[in-house]
């Protein structure tokens, strides 16, 4: 009876569509195109640094939409370090990967900006290292993740990383700062902040848009990465079940 | 004393305990039998709070293992299949760590008249590295009762052992059960359970399929009974 | 809470202990120092004026590489024989465990200081530090949250099979900060003392690291410990 | 300019990379479930 009522569960649950991931999808995607010819076509071109600065959009976007995934990671921990419920820690596991994509995506454009135009590929500017720690920090997080054991060992030892590794950033940051301001005193007009109130309007709202575009794109592939976690683990269960059912 | 409620475990997708439910009494000493990986040490690592249970209950003297754990662990005495021991230590030094680990006021002298009873006098200065399997054994069955646990919860605690120290272990147990030391006891030595257990449970797929007086009864009995349960289909 | 320092106290004294029976771990330490700096001797000229500013740098690596060979032994010598279970099995809580093993490791790591740091100076020529007091502050400052959280995450490495290779890996990019501020002020300790507020601000960067990853240790340790 | 077709073509690169690797799975996956439904309806 028990058997019978599981194997109807089956199909509702693997092939349920969520509305939510698909208005995700098409916004996420509409966005990004919008993003581009905002980016593209529609936003000036920078008088000094000329069409190289439009890497900044992507760059900016995803190093704040990686930010709020490391945030999220971050607040998933703790709620399942509290709740200890599986699907805390998949949310967590999923949105660190997406962060971790989307900081090495930060890694690489900045090092072409910086060539481009400082004519070096790497600049030990900030927020650049602070990213780089960043990256090493989740990259440990994933380490601590492929251990062999249980879940549920692995999700609490991740967890707990998780959260130090997240306290850490920002005392990361303050430190790289310090210590680049005080020896190495920044002469590149990096990042937003330093060029002010000087920046177009339209260069803004090019930088909103892509944000956003990323933003929801983080959205839907925390929502699919969440679901075809949820499937394997499903999978899992049932072909343990199998498992005993011809042992018995 | 110990009252265990719907236990269950489970690792990954595994199911190790399927709802155990348990009760044993003060004083009383339990054997605890089952086929290989039917989840009788994972029952004791539970019952010794190493491990956290799935869902279910666990009580010991009234104290609920949740809310409780820090009076329950002073209670309990464990011996698992590993010794628990700091191999470079000496047995002295060892049972003085964990009687201090245990907060015991005078462990020194009840460290070294603890050791002259499992009978390692001799043996007092020596580091534990040296030892031969069966005087580890005896110094790790001293220190799970350096602290006068009221419930010992003991692994196969028979196997590997020579005549000699099996006959201490027995009489370490019957003199604990004087004191009114509740005994929970994983074994495959039916000869060593006959002998000194008054009731014995069986555990089969991490369930509890059997639990039945054995005062008076001989092995043979408890052999055929046990092959009845485990071997003749009850599930 | 006398009992917590109490059994943080047995802890200690039973490592610092097994380490005096055993001689492995500090023995292997300082002599890794030594080679640190026999090493540094080959990359940077002894007899170069301008090798005087990489010793601060030297010292720092001193402490983290022979730090992180104490570290990783803390945890896995406790694996044998399943000692580790039965200090949790024990009434002693997880924290207080964790500082008893943090005070072992920290008594390590200051005497490798205490051997190697007057060494170092003595084959570089070293003999103008600016101020000895500053500079023992920032050195205990430094290996206290280093050691603080290395002693942390080496009981979180220490779960996994291959803990030796998994702990620089976390423990690294984590001490970050403490790596930049410790190696900015003992710099400007050792050679530029007329920057002293710098070097404070520095310590004080390192002292409130300290302060939040001691506290957040103390509390999230529990769930590392863990069986 | 070509720092810039770069730069975005790496981008991409990246995210479609993602996206791909994580399409795999899925189909993955759903072939295992294929496999267990058959296995199920066997039994």
């Amino acid at each position: 009876m028990e058997a019978c009522a599981e194997k109807e569960k089956v199909p509702v649950f693997f092939e349920r569509k969520s509305s939510l991931e698909k208005a995700l999808f098409i916004g996420a995607a509409a966005g990004l195109l919008i993003s581009f010819y905002l980016i593209f076509i529609w936003s000036p071109i920078e008088k000094t640094m000329g069409l190289v600065q439009k890497i900044f959009y992507i760059h900016v976007a995803s190093a704040s939409t990686a930010f709020i995934a490391f945030f999220i990671v971050f607040v998933f921990s703790l709620l399942f370090i509290i709740k200890r419920k599986r699907i805390f820690d998949t949310y967590a596991k999923v949105s660190a990967e997406i962060g971790l994509v989307l900081t090495t995506i930060v890694l690489t454009t900045g090092p072409i900006w910086a060539k481009s135009s400082w004519n070096t590929w790497w600049a030990w500017e900030p927020r650049l290292t602070t990213t780089l720690i960043l990256w090493f920090i989740y990259m440990a997080y994933f380490m601590i993740r492929q251990m062999d054991g249980v879940w549920e060992k692995k999700a609490r030892l991740a967890a707990v990383f998780g959260m130090i590794g997240f306290i850490d950033v920002p005392i990361v940051f303050f430190s790289i700062r310090w210590w680049q301001s005080k020896f190495h005193p920044i002469v590149f007009g990096a990042g937003p902040s330093q060029q002010g109130g000087g920046v177009d309007e339209r260069m803004l709202v090019t930088l909103l848009v892509t944000i956003f575009a990323v933003l929801l794109l983080y959205g839907y592939l925390l929502l699919k990465g969440v679901a075809l976690e949820g499937m394997k683990i499903t999978l899992n269960h049932r072909k343990e079940k199998i498992r005993e059912r011809l042992i018995q | 004393m110990i009252v265990a409620r719907k236990l269950t475990k489970q690792a990954d997708d595994k199911f190790i305990l399927r709802g155990i439910d348990l009760e044993i009494n003060k004083g009383e000493t339990v054997a605890i039998l089952g086929p290989n990986g039917a989840g009788k040490s994972t029952l004791l690592k539970v019952l010794a709070t190493l491990i956290k249970p799935t869902s279910g209950l666990v009580s010991i003297k009234g104290l609920e293992m949740k809310k409780s754990q820090h009076e329950i662990r002073k209670l309990l005495g464990y011996l698992p299949h590993s010794s628990f021991l700091y191999d470079h230590f000496t047995p002295l030094e060892n049972l003085v760590f964990y009687g201090a680990a245990y907060g015991m006021d005078h462990i020194e002298e009840k460290a070294v008249s603890l050791i002259s009873s499992v009978g390692l006098s001799f043996f007092l200065n020596e580091p534990v590295k040296n030892f031969s399997r069966g005087m580890v054994q005896r110094v790790a069955i001293a220190r799970a009762i350096i602290h006068d646990p009221e419930v010992l919860l003991l692994d196969e605690p028979h196997t590997g052992l020579d005549q000699g120290a099996a006959d201490t272990l027995n009489s370490v147990i019957l003199t604990m059960k004087e004191k009114g030391t509740t005994t929970l006891m994983v074994t495959h030595d039916f000869k060593q359970a006959a002998e000194i257990c008054e009731r014995a449970v069986v555990i089969k797929n991490g369930k509890l399929i059997a639990n039945f007086c054995l005062n008076g009864k001989d092995v043979n009995f408890l052999h055929s009974k046990y092959t009845e349960l485990v071997e003749g289909g009850a599930s | 809470m006398s009992g917590f320092f109490k059994n943080a106290f047995l802890i200690a004294k039973k490592d610092l202990y097994s380490e005096l029976r055993t001689r492995q771990v500090l023995g292997t330490m300082i002599i890794f120092s030594g080679l640190v700096i026999l090493v540094f001797s080959f990359a940077f000229d002894p007899a170069q004026n301008t090798t005087k500013a990489v010793i601060p740098g030297v010292i720092w690596v001193i402490i983290v590489f022979s730090g992180i060979l104490g570290l990783n032994r803390s945890f896995i010598s406790e694996q044998r024989n399943d000692t580790m279970q039965a200090l949790l099995i024990s009434p002693m809580d997880p924290s207080s465990i964790y500082f008893g093993k943090l005070l072992a490791n920290f008594t390590m790591i200051l005497i490798v200081e205490l051997v190697s740091v007057p060494f170092l100076f003595l084959l570089f020529d070293f003999h103008s530090i600016g101020s000895v007091g500053y500079f023992l502050l920032v050195l205990f400052l430094g290996s206290f949250g280093f050691i603080s959280i290395g002693t942390f995450l080496a009981a979180l490495a220490a779960n996994s099979k291959s803990s030796e290779m998994l702990l620089p890996l976390l423990l690294f990019p984590v001490t970050s900060p403490i790596l930049i501020g410790a190696v900015q002020a003992t710099k400007i300790i050792l050679s530029n003392i007329e920057k002293l507020p710098d070097a404070v601000a520095w310590m004080q960067l390192i002292g409130a690291y300290d302060v939040i990853f001691f506290v957040l240790c103390l509390i999230l340790v529990e769930y590392v410990m863990e069986v | 300019m070509t720092y810039l077709v770069v730069a975005y073509s790496i981008v991409w690169l990246i995210m479609f990379g993602y996206i791909y690797s994580l399409g795999k799975k899925q189909t993955k996956l759903l072939k295992e479930i294929e496999f267990l439904k058959e296995m199920e309806n066997e039994h």
